[in-house]
C-alpha cells in the first residue's frame, strides 16, 4: 500500500486556508465513461429497451431499473458542473457511484490529482475510503446522511480531520472554528448537536465538514431542496465563494434550473438514466435542443 | 489596417420548437468582422436577429449554419460555432465579454464585488480587482454609496451601468454590447460614449447593438445591416436547407 | 428412555485440562494467529466451561490450552489471589490439571490468569499473562454491527472512536473512559485491554511477557506479543492520564495504609469506623513489601 | 482488618456449596432421592428443553443436570453444555432426512388433507388448563396401570410410523420453492465461531440450541408488528428420528439410535418476489431436540425473518442476524447477567477517579470559551 504513505497529508489539513496548492483551471480532474448502474438482475435488452425514446427506465423484459446507461463526461479542476433532471433521471446515482455510496454495474471513472490517476471502480476498499476522506467531499440533501446527529457540529468536522490523522486537539478546535465561521455557522454553537440547528445551518455544517480536508472534488446532491428561498440564496452564494477561494471542482445535482443558472457554467441534462443534452448552462437555458430540455425550461419560466 | 479579431461567415440561426413542431428562423447569412480598436455596429429592424448574432458569438445560442472565426491572443483561429464548451469558457474568462441588457448576479453580493468578479475569476487578487472595479464604476458615474450594496434594488439605469462596468473592467479583446445605453439618460449616455471611445483607443474590439441611430454614427467603425429572413422559410416550416 | 442407565467410565471422567485435545489444539492455533497479528481479534469456537460466561471462561480456555504439568499458575481477580472467583478458577485448574503447581507469588508463576489487573511487579520473558475479557472490541462503543467493525479494524479506521474522545473533551474537559481504555497495538489494531484500570495500560507497552486476552462469551482471542508497542488512544496535546490517587487537600499521593507504597494501584474502602482507607489492590505486592520490612502480613 | 471484601474465597465457596446441597436434601428423613428415570419420563418436557438447549442428546445426563441444578433449566442446559466441551468429536453424521421420523404427532394448519392424515398426538393445546387435584395425592396403582391399559387398546397400525413430509408433497407439485441442496456441508457452531455474515446453516444450528424464551420473544416481536411475516404452519411434527451413520470400516449406512425431536415448517407469502419477479411462497424451518413445539415454531419464523434480512438487509431486530444470533444463547446471556455479581472494585475505583477529576474540572477554571471544553493551554497555532 504505497499509495497510503505517499498521500498522507496532515500538512494539507493542518496548514489552514493557504495550504492546498490551487489546481490550475482547465486540467481534467475527472473522466467518466460508460457509467452504468442497473438495479435488478439485468438482461441483454436492458439498455436497448429503455431510455428517453422508450420513455421508461424499467426494462420491460427483466424488470430491472436502469438508473444510469453509459453516462460519460469530463470535469475540469475548479469548475462547477450541473446535473439537472427529474427524480428517477439518475442524476443522484451519478454522484453516489463516484462517491462510492453505490457500486456501478459498469463503466469507468478516472480521477486525476497531483500527477496521480485513480481508476475509481478498480480501487480496493481502503483506497476508496482514503479518496473519499481525503480527496472528495459530499453534501447530501438529507443532513442525516452527511452528519452524525449524536455528535456535536464540531465533532462531525473533527471526525473528518481525525480520519486524516490530525491528532492535535487544539489544532482541531482551531480548524473547526475556522471552517464553521467560513460557512457562517456561529462558532459559539460548535459544541451543540446539529439536531437543534435550522435546516440551512445543518447544510452549512455539512459543507464545513466536506471542506475540512480541502478536497479538490465536491459533490452536492440537491442541497438546497426544501429550504426557504432566502436560505437557499445564502448557501448558493457560499458555494460560489468556496469554489473561487479553493478552486474546488464540484458536481451540483439538482432539479432546480435556478440553482444551475447561478452555480454551474456547464450543465448536463439527464432523463431515464441517460445524458440527453450537455452544454454551457446559458446555452441550455436560452437555446435548449432536446424536446425534454425545451419543456423543462418552458415550465421553469 | 488593424488586426482581425473575429469574422462570421454565412452565420444563420433558427430555432426548432419540438412541442409545436415548428422551425423559427432568426438571422440568416450574416457576415461581419470585428477588428482590434474598432466598433462594429449591428443594425436592422426589430426582429431581424441582432441579439441572436451576439448570442451566437458568445455561444449562448448554438449557430445553425456558418462559421464564427475568432483569432485568439496566442495566435491561430477558433471556430466558435463548433468549439468545445471548455474552450469557450476559457475564452469567456480571458478574452470575450458580453454586456447584456439584463444583469444576472447572485442576490447577496455587493456591487463592487459583482463588478470585480470576472477579474477575481481570472486570478487577480481581490483587493486589486476591487480597485479596478472602483475606477470603472466611478467612470460610469455610479454613486459611491451604492458600491457596497447588492444591485438587486437599483433602478434600471443603475443596473445597466453596473452591467457595463462589469464588461468594461475586464478589458477583453472582444466586447459584445447589446443595447448598453437603452435605459440611460442623455448625460449618462455621454459618459458611456466617452468610455467606449477610450477603451476602443486601448485596442478593445467591440460588436454592438444600439437603439439610437446617432450612437451608431458616432461610435461605429463598421456597420452591418440585417434584413428579415426570407418569407419562404417562414412558411415552409422545415429545417433550413 | 433408558431405564437404569449406567454411565461408562469414559463418560464419567474428564481429561487433562478439562477440554478435549482437539479443542485445545484449535485454541492454540487461534493464539498463534493472535500473536502473529498483534491486537487483532481472532475468532474461535469458544467452548462452554463449567462456570458462567463473564466469570473468565475466555481466559480459562486460553490457560487450559497452554498449560502443562510443569507450569506454575497464579490466578488473581481484582489484584487478589484470594477473591472468590480467583479461588474458584484456581481450584478448577488444580482439579483438572493434575501435576501443575499454583502460587500467589507473581515472580514464581509461569502463567498468570487475571481479571481487571496487571500485577505491579514487572513480568519477565518467561511468563505469560492471560487476561479475561468481557468485551473485546473497543469499537462497540460507536458501532453495533460486528461485520462493520471488522472492516473498520481492517482499514485502521478509528476516527469515530477518537471523535468520542473529542466529544468527551468538549463536554467534560476530560476523557471519561476510566478503564478498558482503547489501546493501539503495534501501530495498527486498537484493542480493548480488558477492564484493567488506566494505571495498568503503560504495563502493556513493550511488555517482556506475552500477554494473551481471552473473551469466552464473545469468542475472541487476541495478544500483545512481547516487546510490542501499546499506546493508549489520545490526542497529541491531551496526555493520557492514569489514576493518580492524589489527596486534593495536600496534593500528595496517598500511600497504601498497610505497606506505605506510593507506586501501586489502590483500593479505596471504608473501615469499621466509616473512615476512608486506601490499600494496594495487588495483594501479593503488598505482602512482599511488608515481608521485606520485616513485619508479617496480616491474617485475613 | 485487611482484605475483608475479597478474602476468604475458598471458605466461602465451600459454604455456598454445602448450603445448596442442604436445600436439595432438606426433606430429610421423609425424602427419596429423585431417580434419573423419574425426571426423564415424568418431567419429560423439562428434559426435552435441557436436551435441546444443552445441545447434547444424552437424556440420562440431561436428567442428572436437572437433578443437580435443582430444576433450573438454564443451569442444567449449561452443565450439559460444559460436559459437552470435554468430549472430542469422533464422527460426523451426514445430513439426516427427517422423512424417516417415526411420528407421534403431526399437524398442518395450511393444508386440510395431507398424505397420511393429521395426528393430534400428545398436546396440551385442547386440554383445559384446570388444576387436576387428583394428582395431589396420586394413587400409585392407577399411575402404574395406565400405560398398560392404554397400549392394550391401540391397534398395531396406530403405532408410530413414518410419513412423507407435507412440504415434499407440495414441492413436487411446484407450489413451493425447491429445498436447499442436501450435499452442502453445514456450518458447525461447536467448532467454528460465528463471523458475520454467516450462512443459513450457522443460523439454524445456533437457534436449534438457543434458549426457548429468548427465541420465542424475538419471534413474537416479528409476529406482532416488528416484522412482516404472517406465517402458516405447513407442518409440525414430533417424533423419533433414526440417526444414520456410515460404518467407520465398511462405509455402509447404519442406524445408530434415534433422537426425539420436534420439527416445524412455516410458509410465508413474500410480497415482492426475488429480484422483482412474481411473488413466491417462502419457507422457514425450525427443529430441535426433544419435544418443544414453541421453540420449533419460533425458530421457523425467525429462520424466515433472517433469510429476508440476509437478502434485503434487516428492517427490524428479528431480521438482523447479528442481533438475533448473538442474543439467544442461554449459556452466554445467563452467564453474563450473573457475572455482574462479581466484584468490580478496580473498575469502579477507576470510574470514581474519572468522576472526581471531571467534577474538579467543572468546578474549577480553564474552560473553553465555546463550552466546557478541554483547554490544552496556550494557542496551538
Amino acid at each position: 500500500m504505497t499509495m497510503q504513505t505517499e498521500m498522507t497529508d496532515e500538512a494539507v489539513v493542518a496548514s489552514g486556508a493557504a495550504g492546498t496548492p490551487v489546481p490550475e483551471t482547465g486540467q481534467k480532474i475527472l473522466a467518466v465513461r460508460d457509467l452504468t448502474k442497473i438495479f435488478g438482475p439485468g438482461c441483454g435488452e436492458c439498455l436497448a429497451s429503455t431510455g428517453p425514446l422508450a420513455d421508461t427506465n424499467v426494462c420491460p423484459r427483466c424488470g430491472s431499473i436502469i438508473a444510469l446507461a453509459e453516462v460519460g463526461f469530463n470535469l475540469y479542476a475548479g469548475e462547477i458542473l450541473g446535473i439537472i433532471g427529474e427524480s428517477g433521471s439518475g442524476k443522484s446515482t451519478v454522484v453516489k457511484t463516484l462517491y462510492f455510496d453505490l457500486s456501478p454495474t459498469g463503466g469507468e471513472a478516472v480521477f486525476h490529482h497531483s500527477d496521480m490517476s485513480f481508476n475509481l471502480f478498480t480501487l480496493n476498499a481502503a483506497q476508496r475510503r482514503w479518496l473519499r476522506n481525503h480527496r472528495m467531499g459530499m453534501v447530501y440533501q438529507n443532513p442525516h446522511l452527511g452528519l452524525n446527529f449524536s455528535v456535536s457540529a464540531g465533532g462531525n468536522i473533527a471526525e473528518r480531520l481525525l480520519v486524516c490523522e490530525l491528532y492535535h486537539y487544539g489544532k482541531i478546535r482551531t480548524l473547526v472554528r475556522e471552517l464553521l465561521s467560513r460557512t457562517e455557522v456561529p462558532p459559539g454553537r460548535m459544541d451543540e448537536r446539529p439536531g437543534g440547528f435550522s435546516g440551512g445551518m445543518q447544510q452549512r455544517v455539512q459543507i464545513a465538514k466536506a471542506l475540512a480536508t480541502r478536497p479538490p472534488l465536491l459533490f452536492l446532491d440537491e442541497i438546497t431542496t426544501g429550504l426557504d428561498l432566502s436560505v437557499q440564496a445564502r448557501i448558493l452564494d457560499l458555494i460560489l465563494e468556496i469554489q473561487r477561494e479553493f478552486m474546488t471542482a464540484m458536481i451540483v445535482v439538482t432539479h432546480d434550473l435556478g440553482v444551475i443558472r447561478l452555480l454551474a457554467e456547464r450543465t448536463i441534462v439527464m432523463k431515464h438514466g441517460r445524458i440527453i443534452e450537455a452544454g454551457l448552462t446559458d446555452q441550455i437555458i436560452e437555446d435548449p435542443q432536446h424536446p425534454y430540455t425545451q419543456r423543462l425550461v418552458a415550465s421553469a419560466l | 489596417m488593424s488586426s482581425m479579431i473575429l469574422k462570421t461567415e454565412g452565420l444563420a440561426k433558427e430555432f426548432f420548437l419540438h412541442e409545436q413542431g415548428k422551425t423559427i428562423p432568426s438571422c440568416t447569412n450574416v457576415d461581419l468582422e470585428a477588428h482590434e480598436g474598432e466598433l462594429t455596429a449591428v443594425t436592422g429592424q426589430t426582429g431581424v436577429g441582432k441579439s441572436t448574432v451576439l448570442k451566437c458569438i458568445y455561444r449562448s445560442y448554438l449557430p445553425s449554419m456558418g462559421r464564427i472565426l475568432y483569432y485568439p491572443a496566442h495566435g491561430g483561429r477558433i471556430d466558435l460555432a463548433v468549439a468545445s464548451d471548455n474552450l469557450v469558457l476559457e475564452l469567456r474568462r480571458r478574452e470575450i465579454a458580453f454586456v447584456t441588457q439584463f444583469l444576472h448576479c447572485l442576490p447577496r453580493r455587493s456591487t463592487i464585488d459583482v463588478v470585480a468578479e470576472p477579474l477575481v475569476a481570472r486570478g487577480i487578487p481581490r483587493t486589486d480587482a476591487r480597485e479596478q472595479a472602483a475606477v470603472t464604476l466611478a467612470a460610469l458615474d455610479v454613486p459611491e454609496r451604492l458600491w457596497s450594496i447588492p444591485p438587486a434594488t437599483f433602478s434600471g439605469g443603475e443596473k445597466q451601468r453596473v452591467n457595463l462596468a462589469r464588461g468594461i473592467v475586464q478589458r477583453p479583446r472582444l466586447l459584445l454590447l447589446d443595447e448598453p445605453t437603452a435605459s440611460l439618460d442623455n448625460e449618462t449616455t455621454e459618459r458611456v460614449v466617452q468610455l467606449i471611445g477610450s477603451i476602443k483607443a486601448e485596442g478593445v474590439a467591440m460588436i454592438a447593438i444600439f437603439h439610437q441611430p446617432d450612437l451608431v454614427r458616432r461610435l461605429a467603425d463598421r456597420v452591418i445591416r440585417l434584413f428579415p429572413p426570407a418569407p419562404a422559410a417562414m412558411t415552409m416550416g422545415e429545417t433550413w436547407p | 428412555m433408558n431405564p437404569g442407565y449406567k454411565l461408562s467410565p469414559v463418560e464419567a471422567s474428564y481429561s487433562f485440562a478439562f477440554l478435549d485435545e482437539y479443542a485445545k489444539r484449535e485454541i492454540r492455533r487461534a493464539i498463534l494467529k493472535a500473536i502473529s497479528l498483534p491486537g487483532y481479534q481472532v475468532p474461535y469456537a469458544s467452548r462452554e466451561m463449567p462456570m458462567g460466561r463473564g466469570f473468565g471462561t475466555g481466559g480459562l480456555q486460553v490457560t487450559l490450552s497452554i498449560i502443562g504439568p510443569d507450569d506454575t499458575l497464579k490466578v488473581i481477580d481484582q489484584g487478589s489471589d484470594d477473591s472468590v472467583n480467583a479461588v474458584n478458577l484456581r481450584r478448577f485448574v488444580e482439579m483438572t490439571c493434575p501435576g501443575i503447581s499454583t502460587t500467589s507469588n507473581t515472580s514464581e508463576a509461569t502463567i498468570i490468569q487475571s481479571r481487571h489487573r496487571i500485577p505491579e511487579l514487572p513480568l519477565s520473558e518467561d511468563q505469560v499473562l492471560v487476561l479475561q475479557v468481557p468485551y473485546p472490541d473497543p469499537l462497540v462503543l460507536i458501532e453495533p454491527s460486528e461485520a462493520r467493525r471488522k472492516t473498520m479494524h481492517g482499514e485502521k479506521d478509528y476516527s469515530r472512536l477518537l471523535t468520542r474522545l473529542y466529544e468527551d473533551l468538549i463536554r467534560f474537559g476530560e476523557i471519561t473512559i476510566s478503564h478498558r481504555y482503547p489501546t493501539r497495538i503495534n501501530g495498527h489494531y486498537v484493542l480493548d485491554p480488558s477492564p484493567i484500570p488506566r494505571y495498568d495500560i503503560p504495563k502493556l507497552n513493550r511488555s517482556r511477557a506475552l500477554i494473551l486476552f481471552g473473551a469466552g462469551r464473545e469468542k475472541k482471542v487476541y495478544a500483545v506479543p512481547p516487546f510490542t508497542s501499546a499506546e493508549p488512544l489520545a490526542f497529541e496535546d491531551v496526555p493520557f492520564r492514569t489514576e493518580d490517587f492524589r489527596d486534593p487537600k495536600t496534593g500528595e499521593r496517598r500511600p497504601c495504609s498497610r505497606c506505605r507504597s506510593t507506586d501501586s494501584f489502590l483500593d479505596e474502602f471504608l473501615d469499621t469506623k466509616g473512615e476512608k482507607i486506601y490499600q494496594c489492590s495487588d495483594s501479593d505486592y503488598c505482602n512482599h513489601r511488608l515481608f521485606r520490612k520485616g513485619s508479617r502480613p496480616e491474617k485475613p | 482488618m485487611g482484605y475483608v471484601a475479597i478474602k476468604g474465597g475458598g471458605r466461602a465457596i465451600k459454604g455456598a456449596t454445602a448450603v445448596l446441597e442442604m436445600l436439595r436434601t432438606s426433606e430429610g428423613d421423609r425424602g427419596t432421592p429423585l431417580s434419573l428415570d423419574v425426571i426423564e419420563t415424568q418431567l419429560r418436557l423439562l428434559t426435552s428443553r435441557v436436551l435441546s438447549e444443552g445441545g447434547l442428546y444424552h437424556p440420562p445426563l440431561a436428567a442428572l443436570a436437572i437433578k443437580q441444578m435443582q430444576g433450573d433449566t438454564l443451569e442444567a442446559a449449561f452443565t450439559l453444555r460444559a460436559y459437552r466441551s470435554t468430549r472430542p468429536r469422533l464422527l460426523e453424521t451426514p445430513v439426516q432426512d427427517t422423512s424417516g421420523m417415526r411420528i407421534i404427532r403431526r399437524i398442518s394448519s395450511a393444508f386440510k388433507e395431507i398424505p397420511g392424515g393429521q395426528i393430534l398426538g400428545p398436546t396440551f393445546d385442547y386440554t383445559l388448563r384446570l388444576m387436576r387435584f387428583d394428582l395431589v395425592d396420586e394413587d400409585p396403582k392407577t399411575f402404574r396401570s395406565f400405560v398398560r391399559r392404554f397400549l392394550k387398546d391401540v391397534p398395531e397400525d396406530r403405532l408410530p410410523t413414518n410419513f412423507p413430509r407435507v412440504v415434499d408433497t407440495f414441492r413436487a407439485e411446484g407450489l413451493l420453492p425447491p429445498a436447499s441442496p442436501r450435499d452442502i456441508t453445514p456450518f458447525d457452531i461447536t467448532r467454528e465461531p460465528l463471523v458475520f455474515p454467516v450462512p443459513r446453516s450457522a443460523a439454524l444450528s445456533t437457534m436449534a440450541r438457543a434458549e426457548t424464551g429468548s427465541l420465542l420473544a424475538l419471534a413474537y416481536s416479528n409476529m406482532r408488528g416488528f416484522g412482516d411475516i404472517h406465517p402458516t404452519v405447513a407442518e409440525l411434527r414430533v417424533g423419533y428420528l433414526p440417526v444414520l451413520l456410515p460404518h467407520p470400516a465398511t462405509g455402509e449406512t447404519m442406524e445408530m439410535g434415534e433422537v426425539l425431536m420436534t420439527e416445524c415448517e412455516v410458509i410465508a407469502m413474500y410480497e415482492e418476489g426475488e429480484d422483482g419477479g412474481s411473488p413466491v411462497f417462502t419457507m422457514g424451518y425450525g427443529a430441535c431436540f426433544g419435544h418443544n413445539e414453541v421453540k420449533a415454531i419460533s425458530m421457523a419464523i425467525l429462520d424466515r425473518a433472517l433469510q429476508k434480512g440476509m437478502r434485503d438487509g434487516p428492517s427490524n431486530p428479528s431480521e438482523d442476524p447479528e442481533f438475533v444470533l448473538l442474543h439467544i444463547d442461554g449459556v452466554d446471556s445467563m452467564g453474563f447477567a450473573s457475572h455482574y455479581k462479581m466484584p468490580h472494585y478496580v473498575t469502579f475505583q477507576s470510574d470514581m477517579d474519572r468522576l472526581r477529576s471531571t467534577r474538579r474540572k467543572a468546578e474549577g477554571t480553564g474552560q473553553d470559551k465555546t463550552g466546557k471544553g478541554y483547554d490544552p493551554g496556550g494557542d496551538p497555532a
